[in-house]
């Protein structure tokens, strides 16, 4: 089952988007997960205002398909929609994937809430889907 | 051009299709954020802070432009420092509410980049938006004599930016912006302030939140 | 007993000029430009008598009278100090040296300060006068 | 050799006091106010070539007043020759003002001109060039001009330019040092002449 991660900014802004695996970017089900992680934002915003934690956990679902959120220090959000089958590597992964971010926003050249371009994040974004989904 | 010589990478020249990963070992997405670098003289940013304002003060006309500069140099710094502060620090809750942000700002923000927490953190009487931070020396200003023909021009307006890029990063638009006061007649040496006034959206999530 | 301060840039222009005491030497603000600029050409000259040459040797460090003490301190980058004082006076040398340290923070950090102008800095003026009062009070 | 590897670790003890007893910022507040400034300056002059030229002037104006807070609080009595001078920057300068200790090496025959390698670089901590910039920008060339400036006023007039950086792919950080001259003491006297 294919997984698609989205970097959302705090004004619903699309920064990133990844699929793992790379290949599923282009199946039918990639526009209907990209459909589900922008419904949930709305859903989203009472969460990331309530809570005080980064991970959010599953924030909604539609069908088989699990929505996972992470808001980060700056309320950004890294959304993941997958069939719920795996929640702890998704866990890891949301983390693993805010340090990258994090650390991309360290970047005089990275302007936060801009989208991003760098293709080493990129392909460090990939690295970490390909250790934490196969 | 012996420039040329030397500084010709021995790789692609065509900069789109360069992979980044050759570069790996340097790159900042694979170091840890974590790891904490030495602390560096106060000579070493006071020099460079004071020539950051000589270069904003060449372009600009009056000074009311040059504080705006320094609040923009300031502003990058603080949208960065919030999103470096929650990993070195390790800390594992966001702020939400107004009065916690500010209070988090005034102690570990000021802390990580200061090596002190500011002196004060008041709520303007009579108005619902607005708090000042009270600072009696800001670090910037260690070694600046304002000259009279500057005004009230305060550099701690480079504060002023750092403040509302941390808080514009989490969530929390305001505008901010520093001011002398003088507290006592007796002390010749003001302190500073930083003035700050949140957003009507922030505070109507502010209202939802406390309703 | 401390009486007054010169502070002379590399190219012989007195960029201050303070004084600490009552009983100072009153000079027109013109003698005490003529005053800075003759003593840095007689340092100059002081120089060139050395047996041997030396791009650091600094000219006069010291010149004793009846009635004062003048001490200079210069930097490998021309700028000078120098104090007069009462002849007693002690510990001038590290004054001048806590100055040259004070002029570092307090006047070159400052980006409202051009190089080798006169010094019109409220803090160097603060800290100038901390200094003096710390020399007096060790001295007495 | 001997007394120049005496020499050496009297300089590495004195850049170690010096760092040791000033007075510190954050290096994180440095790295991030350096890479505001660098971005201030590319939204005024775009063109990378202008910006390292103005990179570089704007470190001259740093380098010309660092050297006297450098002279007051370092402890080192004089930059004599050049030689000693690069010595002096990469042992004592580096370390008290960037918290780095520096190497010099690859001197010419005619021993005037030489690197100065450093491994880290605070300044550029958080960096990584776009695209555009990154084979035409000299992310840290403000050092350039302060070293510049600092031993200008010292009388030692020299050029330098970073010929590596690691924000460019390279393995190392180097900056070329070039001698010119010393300049002499004008005699008051000849003015009149």
């Amino acid at each position: 089952m294919a997984i698609t991660f989205v970097i959302v900014s705090s004004k619903d802004q699309l920064l990133f988007e990844a699929t793992f695996p790379p290949a599923s970017q282009t199946d039918e089900t990639a526009h209907l997960r990209e459909f589900i992680l922008f419904a949930s934002l709305d859903l989203l915003e009472p969460i990331v205002w309530s809570s005080r934690d980064f991970y959010l956990k599953a924030i909604d679902r539609f069908n088989d398909q699990i929505i996972y959120g992470l808001v980060t220090a700056s309320s950004c959000r890294l959304l993941l929609v997958s069939d719920g089958k795996n929640e702890e590597a998704v866990k890891n992964f949301l983390q693993d994937a805010y340090e990258l971010y994090a650390k991309l926003t360290m970047n005089p050249f990275y302007d936060p809430g801009t989208p991003i371009l760098s293709t080493s994040f990129q392909e460090r974004v990939q690295k970490l889907g390909k250790k934490y989904f196969g | 051009m012996e420039l040329r010589r030397f500084t010709q990478p021995n790789k692609p020249t065509n900069t789109t299709t360069v992979s980044n990963s050759e570069i790996a070992k340097w790159n900042i997405l694979d170091r840890p954020l974590t790891r904490s670098r030495d602390e560096l003289a106060l000579s070493t940013f006071s020099f460079l802070f004071a020539e950051a304002v000589q270069y904003l003060q060449t372009r600009v006309q009056q000074v009311s432009e040059l504080e705006d500069k320094l609040n923009q140099l300031g502003y990058r710094v603080g949208q960065r420092a919030l999103e470096l502060l929650y990993f070195r620090e390790r800390i594992n809750k966001r702020e939400i509410r107004i009065v916690s942000i500010l209070g988090f700002i005034r102690v570990q923000l000021w802390k990580f980049l200061f090596k002190k927490s500011a002196d004060y953190l008041k709520k303007v009487t009579d108005r619902e938006d607005e708090y000042y931070i009270e600072e009696e020396e800001p670090l910037v200003n260690r070694f600046i004599s304002v000259p009279k023909d500057f005004g009230q021009l305060n550099c701690a307006a480079f504060m002023a930016g750092i403040i509302r890029g941390a808080l514009d990063s989490a969530g929390f638009t305001a505008s901010v912006s520093a001011h002398y006061i003088h507290r006592a007649e007796s002390s010749r040496r003001a302190v500073s302030i930083f003035m700050i006034r949140l957003e009507e959206s922030v505070m109507n999530r502010e209202r939802r939140l406390a309703g | 007993m401390l009486y007054t301060l010169f502070v002379v840039n590399k190219a012989g222009g007195l960029i201050y000029q303070q004084n600490f005491s009552e009983t100072a030497a009153k000079l027109s603000s013109n003698d005490y430009l003529r005053l800075a600029s003759t003593f840095h050409s007689i340092q100059a000259i002081s120089r060139q008598l050395s047996p041997v040459h030396s791009r650091f040797g600094f000219g006069i460090e010291r010149i004793e009278t009846d009635t004062f003490v003048l001490q200079a301190f210069q930097s490998q980058t021309g700028v000078k100090f120098v104090v007069t004082a009462s002849p007693e006076t002690k510990n001038l040398k590290n004054f001048l040296r806590r100055l040259y340290e004070l002029y570092a923070d307090y006047v070159l950090k400052n980006p409202f300060y051009e190089l080798d102008m006169p010094i019109r800095c409220e803090l160097w003026e603060t800290m100038l006068q901390r200094a003096v009062e710390d020399h007096q009070r060790a001295s007495s | 050799m001997s007394s120049s590897t005496s020499r050496s670790s009297t300089w590495n003890k004195l850049g170690d006091a010096a760092y040791a007893k000033s007075e510190k910022v954050s290096a994180d507040l440095v790295a991030l106010t350096y890479g505001s400034f660098v971005r201030e300056i590319i939204k005024d002059y775009e063109e990378p070539d202008q910006v390292n030229k103005e990179l570089e002037k704007l470190g001259y104006n740093i380098g010309i007043r660092l050297i006297e807070d450098f002279l007051a609080k370092s402890g080192v009595g004089n930059c004599s020759s050049f030689e000693e001078s690069a010595e002096i920057i990469s042992r004592v300068a580096f370390k008290m003002f960037l918290g780095i200790r520096a190497t010099v090496s690859n001197w010419n025959n005619e021993y005037n001109s030489c690197s100065i390698i450093f491994e880290e670089n605070p300044l550029a901590e958080y960096v990584e060039l776009p695209p555009e910039y990154s084979n035409a920008l000299l992310y840290s060339n403000m050092l350039c001009g302060v070293i510049r400036g600092a031993l200008e006023m010292v009388q030692i007039i020299v050029e330098c330019e970073f010929v590596k950086d690691q924000l460019r792919g390279d393995d190392t950080n180097e900056i070329r040092i070039r001698f010119k001259e010393i300049l002499q003491e004008q005699v008051p006297w000849n003015d009149e002449e």
